[in-house]
C-alpha cells in the first residue's frame, strides 16, 4: 500500500540520516580530542615564569590535525547540501571550542584578534559549502575573553608587569567592537554580557599594576608573552 | 568628637529627607500589601466553603441548599471582598493584583459555580461586577473584577463541575451530567481561543489542560451510562436509558 | 581597520538574519492562529449528537489561508538558500500542530492517513526548496493519534457504535507502520511511545460496546463519522 | 449565544490590550536603544587620560529624545487609565537602567544624587498620571553604585587621584540613607546588599591612593571628574 | 563556653528524639506488618465462592495485636507529652490502613460504618493522651471506600448478587456523610474526590445484577457477604 | 414521596451525626490554623523590621539604635506572639507548626541579630523563652519555641551577621567584623554537628550551605582588608593595620 | 614521581573499564534490538480473530539470537570477575524486558510461569559466574502483568470468552506469590503495587464475560489462546 | 509447587540481602559520623592565628575509629563474594567523604598527595577482597581540593603568606595529573570540572600576596602551616 511505501522511505530516510549524525558525532568526539590536547598544552602559558616558545608551537602542532577534521566534517555534509544547519549542534559547541583556541593562540603570537577568515583559513574553510558559522565564531571570541582574567594574573605574578595593559587594550577595543553587535537574547548575548566581567577585572589588574609603579611605561614594545 | 558632628549634620541633608519619603512610600504600601494578601486568605477560605455547600446539592434538597449557598456568597462579598475594595484605590488595583488574585479567583470560582448550579448558565463578569457595586464607594470609580482573575477563575470551575458531574451521575441524574458535560465543552472552547491573548498565558496553559483533564472525566463518564444505558434497552424495550436508570434509584434505595 | 570591517559586516549579517527570522515569526504567528481557529472548529466533533458536515467545512475554509501562509514563509526562506534548518525550530512546533490537524481532518472524510506528499500538497509545498520536515509530519501524526481516544468515547456517546472497530483498525495499522522506524531518543520517539496508550483505549472502548453487543458487524460501509 | 457574546467581547479586549502592550514593547524598545547609546558615550568616563566635556554633553543629548519617549509611552498608557501596573513589567528594567543612567551623569556633573522628583523631572513625568515608580528608580539608584568601583580603579588608573574621596563620601552618605529602609526580600533588597560591596571596594581604591600620598587633601575643590 | 553548652545540650536533645523515632518507627513497622496479614486475610472475601466465617476471624485476630502495638505507640509517646503531632508522621500512613482495615471488617461484620470513636475503642486508644486522628480516620475510609467496587465486582462473579445493593446503599450514606465536611485541598480531599468514581463504579455493577433480574429483592435480610 | 422520606430519615443516623462533629473538628481546626498563619505573618514582617532597625548601628548611634530596636522587639512580642500563644495550646502547638514556624524563626532571627549587636554573645533558648514567660497565662504550662525553630532561626542569623560584617568593615570596625568572622564560624561548626540529628535535615542542609558561603564571605572580607593592611604597614612604620585603617576613615570623611 | 605514576596506572585501568563498557553497551543495545523484534511479533497476540502458530514460533525464533548475545555478554564480564554489579546497569533495563517476553511466551505455550531457572537455561545462563539477577527476573515478571489486561481485553473482543478465567486464576496466584516477599521500597516493589491494578482490570473483565453468561464453564480445557 | 518453591527461595534470598544492606547501612552510618567528628576538628584549621598541632591529632584520632569501621564493612561483603558493587552506592558518598578528609589531613602534614594506596593503608583496606574504589578516591581529591582556597585565604588572613604558593603548586600539578585521565561525562567529570575554579581563586590569592610584596621566597621550607 501507499502507506507501506511510505513508511519503508522514511525508515531509509531515517537510518540514513542517522548514520550521517553518527559520522559526524565522530569527527566532532575527535575535534574534541584535539581541543583537549590543545588546551593542556595552553595551560602552560598560566604558569609562573616566562612561557617558552615551545609550548606555542606545540599547541599549533594540533591545528593541521583539525584542519583535517574539519575536512571530513566538510565532505560528511557535503553529502546532504543544504542541512548543514540540521546537524548544526552536533558539532557547535566543538566549534566553538576551537575557535576559542585558535584566536587565543593567535592572540599569543601577533598581538591581534583572529579574524573570522583567518580561522576558517586556519581550519581550511575557505570554500563556499562549509563555513565557520559566525555565531560559533563569536561565542568563540568570548570564551577567549573569559580566559583573560586568568592570564593576566597569573603574568603578573610570573613578573610579567606589561601584560595587563596590552590585554587591557585588547579587551577594550574587541567589548567596543562586540557593542556594535545588536545581538539576540540568546547564548551568545549571554556570553557577551560576561565579557565584561573579563574587563572589569583585567581593569582591576592594570590597577593593581599602576597604582604600585610596577607597570612600564610600554607602548614601544610590541611584543607578546610568549616571544619575550 | 567633631568627626561626629560631621556625621549627624549629613543627616538633614536633602538625600535624607527624600529617602524618609522613600521609606514611608515603602512601609505604607508593604503595610497594604499585607492587608490585602490577608483579605485574599479570607476570601479563598470562605469562597471554598461556599464551593463545598453546592456540592451538597441533590435532587432532594436543592432549594435549601442553593439558598444557604447564597447567603453565604453574599457573606463572602459583604464581610471580606468590600474590605479588599477598599484597599484597592486607583493604581494599587493592578499593582498589588498578585496579592489578591487567588482571592479573587476563587471567589469568581465559587459564585459561577453557584449560578451554574441554580440556573444553568454563565455568570457572567458584568453579573459578578454588578454585585459587587453596593459595596463601592459611590462617590468613587467603582471597582471591578478584571478579565484576567475571571477568566483564570472560570478555568478552575470547570474542576468543581467535573467533581459535581460525577456525582451526579450516582444520583441518577444524567440529564444534568450531559448538561454539564456541554457547558464546560463549551468553556473550554471559548478559552481555547482566549487563552494566546492573556496578560501572561503560562499559568493559563497549564490550567487549560487541567481544563481538559475536567472534560474528558467527564465524557468518559457519560460514555459509560451510555454503553450501560444502550445495552438495558433491548433487556428493557425501553428507548430511554436515563430514565430508566433514573427510575430505579429512586425506588430502591 | 580590518577588526572594525569585520564587526561592520557582522552587524549587517546578524541584522539580516535577525529580520529574516523577525518575518519568519511572524508569518508563524499567523499560522498559529489559522491552526487555533481550525482546533476550535473541530472541536466540535467531539459533540454529543450527529456532527453537522459544516464543523468540517469551516476547519477546511482555513487550509487555504495555510497555504498562503506557508507560501510567504516559503518566499522568506528562498532569501537564504541552504539555511531552512537554521530557522526551523521558528516554526516547527506550529507545522507539527498544522499536520496534526490535516491528517485528522483527512480521516473523517476518508478515513485514510494523510500521506507526506499530500500534506505538502495541502500546503503547496511540493516544490524541492521547501518542503514538510519529515519528522515534523511524523509528530503531527501522533498528535492526531493523541485526539482519537476522546473522539471515539464520544461518537459512541452519540450513538454511532461503528467508530471504534474503524479506528481501531486505523491505528493498529498507523502504529505497525511507526514500528518500522528506528527512532532516535528524542522528541519524536517519546511521542510514538504514547501513541501505544492511545492503541490500548480505543481498544478498551470496542471492547466496551462489543462486549455489550453494540458494535455492528461493520466492513461494509467505509464512511466515517462526520459524513453519516 | 450569550456566552459567546462575552467571550467575544473578551477577545476583543484582550487583543486591545495585546497591542497596546505591542506599543508599549516599541517605545521600551526604543528607550533601550537610547539608554545603549549613552551607555556607549559614557563608557569613555573608564577610559585612561582626563575626560572631556563632550563625553557627558553627548549622553545629555540623549535625555531629550528619552523625555520624549516616555511622553509617548505616557500617551499610550493614558488610553489605559488606572493600568500603569498593568504593564509595568514591559518598560521596568529598561526604566531602571534610564534611572541609573541619568543619577550617573548628575552625579559626574553636581557630586549629588539624583533625587526621585528630580528624576522624574528629567523625564517630563511631573504630572500625576504617569510617573517613575520609586522601587524602579531604587533599583536604578542600586545600578549606579555598581558602576562606581569601576570607575574609581579607572579614574585612578587615568591619575586622577582624588575622585576615589569623593566617591566614598558619596557611597557612605547614600549607603546610610538607603538603611533608612525596610525592604522586603525581593529585587531591591538584593540590589542593596550588593552596594556594600560597591563601597568596600571604593573604601580600598581610596586608601590605595591615601597611603601612598597620591590624594590631594580634597574639600576645597567640588568639581568632578569631568570638569576637572 | 556558654556556646558549646547550649549546643551540647541540644545535641543531647535532639538525640534523645532520634531514638524516641527511632523506636516509634520500630513500631510503626510491627504495625505495618500485622495490616499486612490482615490484608492478606482479607483478599480472599475476593475469591470466588462463598467467603468463608474463618477469612474474618483470622483478620480479627489480629485486632489483638495491633491494640498491643498501639498501647506500645502510647507509652513511647507518654515519655513526651504533647509532642504527638511531632512524631504523628512516622506512623500516619499506617494507622490509616489500620483504620481502612478495621472499618472494611466491620462493614462485613455489621453492614455499618465504624465510627472514630468505635475505630479508637477496638485499638484501645480511648483516653485522652492518644487518640486516633480524625483525619487518619477520614482518610482510612477513603481507602476502605477504594476496595469496595473490586469487592462488589468479584462477589458478583462468586454469584453473590445481593452484594451490590448494599454496598451501593452504604456507600451513598458515607458519600452523603462526607459531602458535610469543609476540605482543604490536601490529602484527603483528593481522597474524597476518588470516593465519587467508587460509588459510581458499584452504581454500574448493581444495575448490571438488577437489570438481568439477578438481584434479590434485598432489604429483609441484614446480614452480609460473610455470615451468608 | 417515600423514597424522599428515606433518604432524609437517614439524615438522623449515627453515621451523620458523628460526621457533624467531624465537620466542626475540621471547621475549628481550619480556622485555628488561619489565624495562626497570620500571626505568623505578622511576625515575620515585624521581626524582619526589628532587623533592618538593627542594621542601621554606626559606631555614632548604637545606643539609640539598640534601643529602638529592643522596643520593636518587645512590641512583637506583647502584639503578635502573644496571639500566638493563646493559639497553640496542648497538642496545637506541634500540629500547626508549619503554620507558625517562618514566623517564629524569623523572631529568633530577630532576636539574637538584636543580643549580638548589643553584647556580642549568642542569646540562648532558653533565655529567649524566658522572654515569653510573661504572655502565657501563669496556670497554664508556658509555651517554649521549639529547638528546631531556633537552630532554623540562627541558621539565618549568620546571613544577616554577613551584611553586618561587610558594612562594618566599610565603616572601618575591623574588630568588630573579626568579631562576627569568628562568631559565624562558632556557630557553623556547632551547626555541623547538630544537623543530622535534626526532625527533618534536608532544609537545614541547604541553609548550611548558604552559611558557609556567608562565612566564606566574612572571611574574604577579612582577607581582603588583611592583605592591604600588611601591604601598608611597611608603608608606615605601623603594626597594627586595623587601629591604622580605623584613624583615616575617622579623620578624613 | 609516584604522583605521575599513580595517575598513568588510573588512566589505564579508566581507559579499560571505559573500553569494556563500551562493549557492554554494544551487546546490549543488540539485545534490545532483539527483543525489540520479539515485540513486534507478539503484538499479533492483541490482534482480533484467532492467533496464528507462527506468530509465536516467529518470536521464539529470537531467542536462539539473545542466547547468542548474552553469551558475548557473559564473555565480556568474564574478563573482570567480580564486577557483574558494577556493569549491571548498562543491561539491567535490556535484561528485564527480555525476562518479561520470554514468560509472556512461555504463559502462552504452557499456560504455566516461567520460573527463574527456566530463564536463565533459555538464555544459557546457567553457569556460575554469570547470572540472571533476580530482582531484573521479578521486575520482567511485573512488566509480564502489565500486558495482560491489555492481551485479556482483546481477546475477549476476538471471542475467546475463556481467557479471562484462565489469565485471572494466573494473575491471582502470582499475586499471593509476590506477596510472600518483603520487598524494599524500590523500583521493583512499585513495579509491584502496579500488579494490583492489572489484576482488578482482569477481575472487571472477567465480571463482564460472566454476568452476560459469556464464560464457558473451563477448568476441564487447560489450553492456551495460541494453542487452541 | 515449584512456583511456591521459587518464590519461598526468593523471599529468603531477599531478606538475606535486605539484612546484609542493613547492616551495610549500620557501618556505613556509624562512618558518616566519623567523618563528621574529622570535619568538625579540621573547621578549626581555618581559625584565625596558628592552628595549634591538637588540632590535627584530634581529627588523625578518628583515623583508627575509621579503620575499624572499615574492618567490620569489609567483614560484612566478605560473607558475598562479587557483589561488592551491588552494594557500592550504600557506602559510597560516605567514603569519598573519608577520601577527602584523609587527603587533606595528610596534605597538611607533609605537603604531598595522599596516594590511592596511602588511603587504602591507613583504612587498612590493603588486602584484596575489600578495597577503596578509585573513582571514589578521586571525587575526594576533588572534594580536598574544594578546600583548599578557603583554607589558603584563612591562612593568608592568619599571617601566613607563604602558604598560597605552596598550595597552588600543589594545585596545579594535581590538575595537570587530573587531565591526564579520560573521564566519562559523570559525577567525577563535573566534579573535576570544578577544580579549575579552586585553582583560578587559590592563583588570585597568590596574586594578592605577590603583588603586595607579602609573598616570601619560599622553596626553602618545605613544612605546612600546621606544624609552623
Ligand atoms: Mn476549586
Ligand atoms: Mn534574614
Amino acid at each position: 500500500t501507499s502507506l507501506d511505501k511510505q513508511f519503508e522511505e522514511f525508515r531509509t530516510q531515517l537510518e540514513e540520516s542517522g548514520s550521517l549524525r553518527e559520522r559526524i558525532r565522530g569527527v566532532a568526539m575527535e575535534i574534541e580530542s584535539s581541543t583537549r590536547l590543545m588546551q593542556a598544552s595552553l595551560l602552560l602559558v598560566h604558569q609562573s615564569g616566562p612561557v617558552p616558545v615551545e609550548v606555542l608551537e606545540k599547541a599549533k602542532a594540533q591545528i593541521d590535525v583539525l584542519k583535517d577534521q574539519y575536512c571530513r566534517l566538510a565532505e560528511v555534509l557535503h553529502e546532504c547540501p543544504g542541512q548543514y544547519y540540521r546537524y548544526h549542534g552536533d558539532w557547535r559547541s566543538e566549534t566553538q571550542s576551537v575557535a576559542s583556541l585558535l584566536a587565543f593562540m593567535h592572540w599569543l603570537e601577533t598581538g591581534n584578534l583572529l579574524l573570522h577568515t583567518e580561522a576558517e583559513e586556519k581550519l581550511g574553510l575557505n570554500n563556499l559549502d562549509f563555513g565557520l558559522d559566525i555565531e560559533d565564531y563569536l561565542v568563540g571570541i568570548c570564551f577567549m575573553s573569559n580566559e583573560m582574567p586568568r592570564y593576566v594574573v597569573n603574568r603578573v605574578t610570573a613578573g610579567d608587569y606589561d601584560c595587563p595593559r596590552k590585554v587591557l587594550k585588547f579587551l577594550t577595543d574587541l567589548h567596543a567592537s562586540f557593542r556594535m553587535l545588536n545581538l539576540r537574547n540568546d547564548f551568545l548575548r549571554k556570553k557577551f554580557d560576561g565579557m565584561k566581567y573579563d574587563l572589569r577585572r583585567v581593569e582591576e589588574v592594570y590597577y593593581d599594576v599602576k597604582i604600585r609603579g610596577l607597570a612600564t611605561n610600554g607602548e614601544s614594545t610590541g611584543d607578546q608573552g610568549v616571544q619575550a | 568628637s567633631s568627626a561626629k558632628r560631621a556625621r549627624a549634620m549629613s543627616t538633614d541633608s536633602p538625600m535624607k529627607e527624600a529617602f524618609t519619603k522613600y521609606a514611608d512610600y515603602l512601609n505604607n504600601l508593604n503595610d497594604k500589601r499585607e492587608r490585602v494578601v490577608k483579605a485574599s486568605r479570607d476570601i479563598t477560605m470562605n469562597s471554598k466553603k461556599v464551593i463545598f455547600q453546592v456540592h451538597r446539592i441533590s435532587k432532594y434538597n436543592r432549594d435549601e441548599v442553593l439558598e444557604k449557598a447564597e447567603k453565604d456568597l453574599a457573606a463572602v462579598r459583604d464581610q471580606f471582598i468590600s474590605r479588599l475594595i477598599n484597599e484597592l484605590r486607583g493604581s494599587d488595583f493592578w499593582k498589588l493584583r498578585r496579592a489578591y488574585s487567588p482571592g479573587v479567583q476563587e471567589y469568581v470560582e465559587a459564585a459561577t459555580f453557584f449560578r451554574f448550579c441554580k440556573t444553568g448558565t454563565l455568570l457572567n463578569l458584568d453579573e459578578i461586577n454588578a454585585t459587587l457595586l453596593p459595596l463601592n464607594d459611590p462617590s468613587l470609580e467603582p471597582l471591578k473584577i478584571n478579565v484576567l482573575d475571571y477568566i483564570l477563575g472560570l478555568a478552575d470551575l470547570t474542576g468543581e463541575l467535573m467533581r459535581l458531574a460525577i456525582g451526579r451521575i450516582s444520583d441518577g441524574e444524567l440529564e444534568f451530567a450531559e448538561k454539564i458535560c456541554r457547558f464546560v465543552r463549551d468553556i473550554y472552547r471559548e478559552l481555547t481561543l482566549i487563552v494566546p491573548h492573556m496578560d501572561d498565558s503560562s499559568d493559563m496553559k497549564t490550567k487549560m489542560d487541567t481544563m481538559l483533564q475536567s472534560v474528558m472525566k467527564i465524557e468518559n463518564a457519560c460514555f459509560s451510562i451510555h454503553v450501560r444505558g444502550s445495552e438495558y434497552m433491548p433487556l428493557l424495550g425501553s428507548s430511554e436509558p436515563s430514565s430508566f436508570l433514573l427510575g430505579v434509584s429512586d425506588i430502591e434505595l
